[in-house]
């Protein structure tokens, strides 16, 4: 009863691990390539989408909204490591994320460290702390698990929010106002609305390591073996495989990722808030990944994207004239952009239970229907 | 195009004038964020001479909501600079305001920071400024309530994180220094029960308990303190928050000292007069001067220094004006905006409950010290 | 080979496995039977490491391995199957039998391989898969496999590991009576050459004294009697206490 | 003396009102398996209907028998709230936890959202009994009127949740169909109905707890629940999953620990003590203080 | 068979997940004796019952008719076709894990009969003594039991059961057998078995299947009689049949 919970979710079989039969077979390895070329040179395009963005492709404000958006898919992908591939059901994930944040910021601004050594030392930091809180959490499974890290990611939102003080007496993190980064060191590319490009590129470069390497290793031995835990713990350890090593492998990674995600989204913001060590941030993660499709190679990452697209879509969405023009019992829930976001959350899941990725596989047999008439 | 474009400002005479206002029009901050821009439409409106033109250039207001959340309004104010606003202005959250400034200074927009009240907001940059109040000016007018210090026994009680350190400096700073003995008492904002940190503070019998708590668990710790007896055996001071939140003192509201920045009828100026007229519902409340003077200091930065930033910085330095609360003064050294404070108290029961005004102390009575302008 | 002292399991008073002394030759074959519930799959859950005895040691090669967890054992030599089947529902058939290769065989923390480009692997899996007859069910997910197939399945996962010792609980139970004689040649085959020993339950009286050297006697968590297939058969309390009057 | 009786029956409030948030959690992710994050929804609604009837509704107030009908009336509502989720979005779901669980995260983000738009996101003054304002002298200690009301209230549910489980066969029914909903439908029993009703329970106890925390805490605002939900969490999952009792005890160790760590400890102590109360509890028994151990 | 029959299947397909499991099975169950259901793994036998109570997988479609009497099972949910007196032991013996035996046992109580539990403990007194363990951790040959006690403990006008003496010892199968040699005296019985020599003392009818279809229909005894037949359709000599 206690492991059901974390069940693993709804079985999907690793593409990896499936041979492809479709006709594009012979196309679709290069399609990710295809589309990676075309999110890189989405700044060099003007056109304007208007109803998607504010403003054209190339301005400031639009790359950086993708910029978050991809750091949250590459995050979200990340998460699919743990909770869709190998049925790991954490709840803080969040903490990684935030070591990369908060890590990158404080050793920028506060120790005044150039930023390479800054993002290296907060990625090694943020992978120990995996290693080590996930050997520790790893001792408990199901639902237990989902809380002991639950637990020390609340131990990590309590630290930051303390806002423990330095020799000077300037708080460390900046408590519940954040630390904004001292970009006086960094390098100028990373600087000012006109690089914002840069971020953006530096978003998708983030992105694409995270789905390769998600890729690669659910592929690989290891993935196997991944997949494998998902099903059946027991069987594994009897089949000579150490449940607990591959399982604390798969944690490591995926919090390594997600602080590397970390220093990323500290660049885009150009600081640190106590927002990204929240609870409410690690569900949004797995809201993201069931969204998109767990255990699926593009579904987590559509999903994150999505979702991020939305939450700060939906703020500029609330306050249009449309909806203010509204009677009031619909006007007042729709310029909240929880409400729609939840919302629209509720209608996925009920909707497209496998997640948008589902979509496809629940369209082709339409398609061809049409097509044989 | 390349991808390092950016829309250029308009060096056109009568273009209009992109001002991009982020504040919170959602999340936990909306009611603030309701009032500011209240108050910035009024005031725009006045400064203006209900023409909303400097010269016959137009003023061109761009709302975003930042939801409370940094991220957003850094987003929201990449994309209004992109767009070729030099003027951002908002910030309901102190966190909001902090991240955005940096983004000002980088790209050399002027940034008029509202409600947040964080020190740390002034003197941040060249390019930032503040059109409301800080937590020191509280702090200072919490002070007034004691007369003489020396000797005194001053607890602070504040929640766990930035806000309360603030206040906890700044009342060591003011009051301590002033020869009173500071301690204090700090809870967690998530705190439930109030119970063993009204008992701590009753141990601790001060004769002066200054309370620093923002939130919406506020209520439930009044009435715990008035409940163990706190409220009557000492001088409590504390800000006073908007109407609505008035009657959630209940029974502890009349024994309590209030410092305010503002309530309406604290101060009856032609600028508080013009607003009254202005905003819906007519009644004034605690932000509504942070936007009415952000809209001032906006006004006064176009007039003066046209399409050109450093131009507009120049003419806000030093500049006095009167606004709601009086005559203001923005100091050139740090940016701190010289304010009128209030001394008040709060009086009625049920739902309805009136604020009346008991001292103001002027500008320069609650001027914070001079800070290091940091960039 | 494998050897138990003393074994016991007890639940607060009662002792589910009571105190089994129990040799295993290289290369023999032991079946083991026993009245419903008198401690079979304890046994086997003590000696793979799925439960903790409360006394007594295991020895593998006498070594003593008490206190290993399963997966070292298991990389010792030490199979086993289980009683309801446990496969990896969400894999496919074949899938499910290459990660039991490539468990045995290591490599299994390479992060950075193709698992699909293994040619070995598959090589292997495949004939596992085609030792049990269910190379057609290949491309299945394993969790919709009809109940007998899955039976097969868990025998292709036990092959696959090659291990020198194997522990099969009920290996024939549902498998229709068409396949028995089939499955009953794997199993035969598995044992003959290799010096490989078998631990076996099994309801099935003539599987059993087809197969086994020796039988065990299980009863209420004690060994009764472990001997010939006719000496146990023999017995006056196996006839009554297990057999009953045969149908 | 006085400051430890105080602080040991203000703690006993808090405990009370953590259990009071807990039981209808512990029930509906105990029985159902659905660990519902839209329970500080049905909170919410519970204490603002509270709110809304003692001004709005005919012979309803803020003091004597009125108050007594205002309460009803929001537990009313959220019960039904909780059934039409249940009806609505829940079951076309069952079997699928993990969408479960994720509905009711949708649901929670969405409904406060709606409760904000609605009456606004700042805090408003809830309408309660003057006695409840007040305090009881206890041994020298001024102890809360509204924390001893919260401890009778969190008797009474405790007992009228045991009786439930123990005297019919629902919770059989529930613990039954989480493990296999085709198996109990087999055995002749209609599953979905035990369901719904254990929904039911649920969102009664949670708007009960809403309406009180009210009182409790003075106010209510849209994120009260979301907050107390943490704790909620906290509580039920030491306290062992569906463990009506469990939560009981676990509610109290938190409430106490926080309380006195608090006063004695440094700021900020009490919620890491708490937090590492739940962390240790897991590590060395998984299933919590009073849950069954897993089955293999 | 002059007699109308008490369960009447024709035409019945089942697919599920695109998969055509059942392709057109028609069989009838007398009202008296042992119906037996036989053929190899993964022909479809438990397919067939579960579509009888109802329990095919959401993903999957039933086509036919299933009649008891008059009435149509189709379109009927479960809880009500055994609240109508359909029996149904399942093939994974579904026990409830986390419920004691007796929790198991009063599960199975329906309303409106008085659950015969003398009847039950003489016929599996181990269950009676277990009443406190949690059936989950019960041996297999327990769980079976269990399984199997938990359906008889009401009244039944017809009883599906699923391989029931699969993982019992052979005395507890000898055991079972007799317990369903008398259930089918007052009740009829559609059982699905492996064990030939079950099948043997038990069928009055059988239906064979093979790949989703019925191969053979008929006398039971005769089929085993027949060593030829035997050998086609369960692919089993007789000699086995006598093990
Ligand atoms: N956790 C437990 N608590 C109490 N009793 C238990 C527990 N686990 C097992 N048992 C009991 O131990 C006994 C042995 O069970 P085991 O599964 O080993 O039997 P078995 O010999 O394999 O029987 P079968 O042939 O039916 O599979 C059974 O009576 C079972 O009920
Ligand atoms: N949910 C499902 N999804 C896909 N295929 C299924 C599903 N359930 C059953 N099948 C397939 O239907 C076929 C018949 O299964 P069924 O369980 O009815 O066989 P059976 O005759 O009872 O076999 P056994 O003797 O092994 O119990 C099998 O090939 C099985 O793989
Ligand atoms: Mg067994
Ligand atoms: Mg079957």
């Amino acid at each position: 009863m206690t492991n059901s919970v974390v069940e693993a979710p709804p079985a999907q079989v690793p593409d990896e691990l499936t041979p492809g039969r479709s006709r594009w077979h012979g196309l679709r390895p290069f399609l990710p390539l295809v589309a990676l070329v075309v999110a890189a040179i989405v700044p060099y395009s003007t056109v304007n989408l208007p109803g998607f963005f504010e403003g054209p492709l190339n301005s400031p404000g639009t790359l950086q909204l993708l910029a978050i958006c991809l750091v949250f898919g590459g995050l979200a992908a990340g998460y699919d490591l743990l909770f869709g591939r190998t049925g790991m059901l954490s709840f803080g994930h969040a903490l990684y994320f935030a070591a990369g944040v908060y890590g990158t910021d404080v050793l920028v601004t506060r120790a005044g460290l150039p930023l390479w050594q800054a993002a290296l030392l907060a990625v090694t930091g943020g992978t120990i702390l995996a290693a080590l809180l996930g050997a520790v959490a790893l001792r408990t499974v199901g639902i237990a698990f989902a809380m002991v890290t639950l637990a020390f990611a609340q131990v990590g939102a309590i630290v930051v929010a303390r806002d423990f003080k330095l020799g000077s007496g300037e708080g460390l993190t900046g408590g519940e106002e954040g630390l904004p980064l001292d970009v006086s060191g960094l390098p100028a590319a990373l600087v000012g609305v006109t690089n914002t490009v840069n971020l953006y590129w530096l978003a998708l470069a983030y992105l694409t390591l995270v789905v390769f390497v998600v890729h690669r290793v659910s592929g690989s031995p290891t993935g196997r073996v991944l997949a494998g835990l998902r099903d059946d713990e027991r069987r594994i350890g009897v089949l000579g495989l150490d449940p607990y090593r591959f399982k604390l492998v798969a944690f490591t990674l995926a919090g390594g990722l997600a602080t590397a995600g970390g220093v990323v989204y500290c660049l885009i913001v150009g600081g640190a808030s106590p927002h990204v060590t929240s609870s409410e941030l690690t569900l949004s993660l797995l809201v993201m990944v069931v969204l998109g499709g767990p255990g699926t190679r593009w579904g987590p990452v559509l999903g994150g994207i999505l979702y991020m697209y939305l939450d700060h879509r939906l703020t500029a969405f609330g306050s249009s004239d449309a909806v203010d023009n509204l009677p009031a019992f619909l006007s007042h829930p729709l310029s909240q952009p929880l409400f729609v976001l939840g919302t629209v959350f509720v209608l996925a899941v009920y909707f497209f239970p496998g997640g948008l990725t589902s979509l496809r596989s629940r369209l082709t047999p339409l398609l061809t229907a049409l097509r044989r008439r | 195009g390349s991808p390092q474009d950016t829309a250029s400002g308009g060096g056109d005479g009568a273009a209009p004038v992109k001002v991009g206002l982020v504040y919170s029009q959602s999340g936990p901050l909306a009611s603030y964020g309701k009032q500011y821009i209240e108050g910035f439409k009024a005031g725009l409106d006045y400064a203006t001479k209900g023409t909303g033109k400097v010269g016959d250039r137009k003023i061109e207001l761009t709302e975003a909501d930042d939801a409370g959340d940094p991220a957003k309004a850094v987003s929201a104010a990449k994309d209004l600079i992109g767009k070729g606003s030099k003027i951002i202005a908002g910030s309901t959250a102190s966190g909001v305001a902090l991240q955005v400034a940096p983004i000002a200074a980088q790209n050399k927009v002027l940034f008029i920071s509202g409600p947040a009240a964080t020190d740390a907001v002034t003197g941040a940059n060249k390019y930032t400024f503040r059109s409301g109040r800080q937590s020191y000016q509280d702090v200072v007018t919490a002070k007034s309530f004691i007369g003489d210090a020396t000797g005194k026994k001053v607890v602070v009680f504040a929640q766990d994180g930035a806000f309360g350190d603030a206040n906890e400096a700044a009342v060591k700073k003011v009051i301590g220094g002033a020869g009173a003995t500071v301690s204090s008492v700090r809870a967690p904002a998530s705190a439930t029960d109030f119970t063993p940190f009204a008992s701590q503070i009753k141990a601790a019998k001060p004769d002066l308990l200054f309370v620093a708590w923002a939130g919406t668990t506020a209520p439930a710790m009044w009435q715990t303190l008035d409940q163990q007896g706190v409220l009557a055996s000492t001088t409590v001071v504390t800000g006073l928050d908007i109407r609505a939140s008035w009657p959630t003192f209940g029974a502890a509201g009349s024994k309590i000292s209030f410092l305010s920045h503002y309530f309406d009828g604290a101060s009856d100026t032609e600028a508080a007069k013009a607003a009254k007229a202005k905003i819906p519902g007519g009644t004034l409340d605690l932000f509504h001067p942070d936007g009415f003077a952000a809209a001032q200091m906006v006004v006064r930065a176009v007039s003066e220094g046209g399409d050109d930033v450093d131009k507009m910085v120049k003419a806000l330095e030093g500049w006095q004006f009167d606004s709601i609360k009086g005559p203001m003064t923005i100091r050139a050294e740090d940016h701190a905006l010289l304010q009128p404070m209030y001394q008040a108290k709060l009086s009625g029961s049920g739902t309805t409950f009136t604020a009346a005004a008991q001292k103001s102390l002027t500008g320069d009575e609650t001027a914070p010290p001079v800070t290091q302008m940091k960039g | 080979m494998l050897a138990t002292r003393g074994l016991t399991w007890r639940i607060g008073e009662v002792a589910i496995v009571d105190s089994v002394y129990l040799d295993l030759a290289p290369g023999e074959f032991l079946g083991v039977i026993g009245p419903n519930g008198a401690g079979k799959t304890s046994l086997f859950n003590l000696i793979t490491g799925l439960r903790r005895p409360t006394e007594g040691r295991i020895l593998l090669d006498s070594e003593d391995v008490t206190a290993l967890p399963p997966h070292r054992r298991a990389r010792l030599g030490l199979g086993r199957t289980f009683q309801a089947s446990s496969v990896f529902g969400s894999l496919t058939v074949r899938e499910n039998v290459r990660l039991a290769v490539q468990a045995h065989r290591g490599g299994s923390m390479k992060l950075w391989r193709r698992a699909a480009a293994d040619r070995e692997v598959a090589a292997a899996a495949d004939a596992a898969l085609d030792r049990v007859g269910l190379h057609h069910r290949g491309a299945a997910l394993a969790g919709t496999l009809a109940h007998g197939e899955k039976r097969k399945l868990e025998i292709a996962l036990l092959l696959a590991g090659e291990p020198r010792v194997m522990l099969l609980d009920e290996p024939m139970a549902g498998v229709s009576a068409e396949d028995v004689p089939e499955l009953v040649e794997v199993i035969k085959s598995l044992t003959g050459d290799s010096g490989r020993s078998v631990l076996m339950v099994e309801h099935h009286m003539d599987v059993i004294l087809e197969l086994a050297d020796r039988i065990a006697v299980m009863h209420h968590g004690a060994l009764l009697a472990c001997d010939t297939p006719e000496t146990v058969m023999a017995n006056a309390t196996v006839q009554e206490a297990y057999l009953g009057e045969s149908l | 003396m006085s400051t430890l009786v105080l602080l040991t029956l203000t703690g006993l409030g808090l405990a009370a009102l953590y259990f009071l948030v807990a039981s209808g959690l512990s029930l509906v992710f105990g029985l159902a398996d659905v660990l519902n994050f839209a329970h500080g929804l049905f909170l919410g609604v519970g204490a603002y209907a509270t709110w809304w009837a003692a001004d709005n509704l005919p012979g309803a107030g803020s003091d004597g028998f009125g108050f007594v009908v205002a309460v009803a009336f929001g537990v009313l509502a959220g019960t039904l709230v909780a059934v039409l989720v249940e009806l609505v979005l829940i079951r076309p779901l069952y079997s699928r936890t993990i969408e479960q669980v994720l509905v009711t995260v949708g649901l929670s983000l969405a409904g406060v959202a709606l409760l904000q738009a609605t009456w606004g996101a700042d805090a408003r003054p809830f309408p309660r009994p003057s006695w409840t304002r007040e305090v009881t002298g206890v041994l020298g200690a001024n102890v809360p009127n509204a924390g001893l009301l919260l401890i009778v209230a969190a008797a009474v549910v405790l007992g009228g949740l045991l009786a439930f489980l123990h005297w019919t066969r629902y919770g059989l029914v529930i613990r039954a169909g989480v493990e296999n909903r085709e198996m109990v439908t087999a055995l002749g029993i209609d599953v979905r109905k035990a369901f719904t009703l254990v929904f039911a329970i649920g969102g009664a106890a949670a708007a009960l707890a809403g309406a009180l925390g009210g009182v409790y805490f003075g106010t209510v605002s849209p994120g009260q629940g979301g907050s107390l939900l943490i704790f909620a969490f906290i509580v039920v999952v030491i306290g062992g999953m569906g463990s009506v009792v469990g939560s009981a005890y676990a509610a109290v160790a938190v409430g106490l620990l926080q309380q006195f760590v608090n006063y004695y400890g440094t700021s900020g102590l009490g919620d890491i003590c708490v937090v590492g109360l739940l962390a240790v509890v897991l590590l060395l028994r998984p299933q919590g203080l009073a849950g069954k151990v897993a089955t293999a | 068979m002059s007699v109308e029959p008490v369960l009447a299947v024709e035409d019945l397909s089942v697919r599920i997940a695109g998969l055509h499991i059942l392709q057109g099975v028609s069989f009838t169950v007398a009202p008296t004796g042992v119906t037996v259901l036989l053929g190899r793994n993964g022909v479809g036998k438990t397919t067939t019952l579960r579509a009888i109570v109802g329990l095919t997988p959401r993903s999957g479609e039933v086509r036919g008719t299933i009649r008891m009497g008059v009435q149509s099972l189709l379109a009927r949910p479960t809880h009500r076709l055994v609240r109508g007196g359909l029996g149904y032991v399942p093939e994974d013996r579904c026990v409830f894990a986390g419920l004691t035996v007796a929790e198991n046992l009063r599960l199975a109580e329906r309303r409106g009969s008085t659950p015969a539990y003398d009847k039950v403990f003489a016929l599996f007194p181990e269950l009676d003594r277990r009443g406190r363990q949690r059936a989950g951790s019960l041996s297999g040959g327990q769980q079976q039991m269990l399984a199997i006690g938990r359906v008889l403990l009401n009244d039944n006008r017809l009883l599906l059961v699923d391989e029931p003496t699969k993982g019992l010892a052979p005395k507890v199968v000898t055991e079972v057998a007799e317990v369903l040699e008398r259930v089918a005296e007052s009740v009829p019985v559609l059982l699905v078995e492996q064990n030939l020599a079950v099948v043997r003392r038990l069928a009055k009818d059988a239906v064979v299947l093979s790949a989703g279809k019925v191969a053979w229909t008929g006398n039971a005894q005769e089929l085993l009689l027949e060593t030829a037949l035997t050998k086609s359709l369960l692919g089993v000599g007789s000699g086995e049949v006598h093990a």
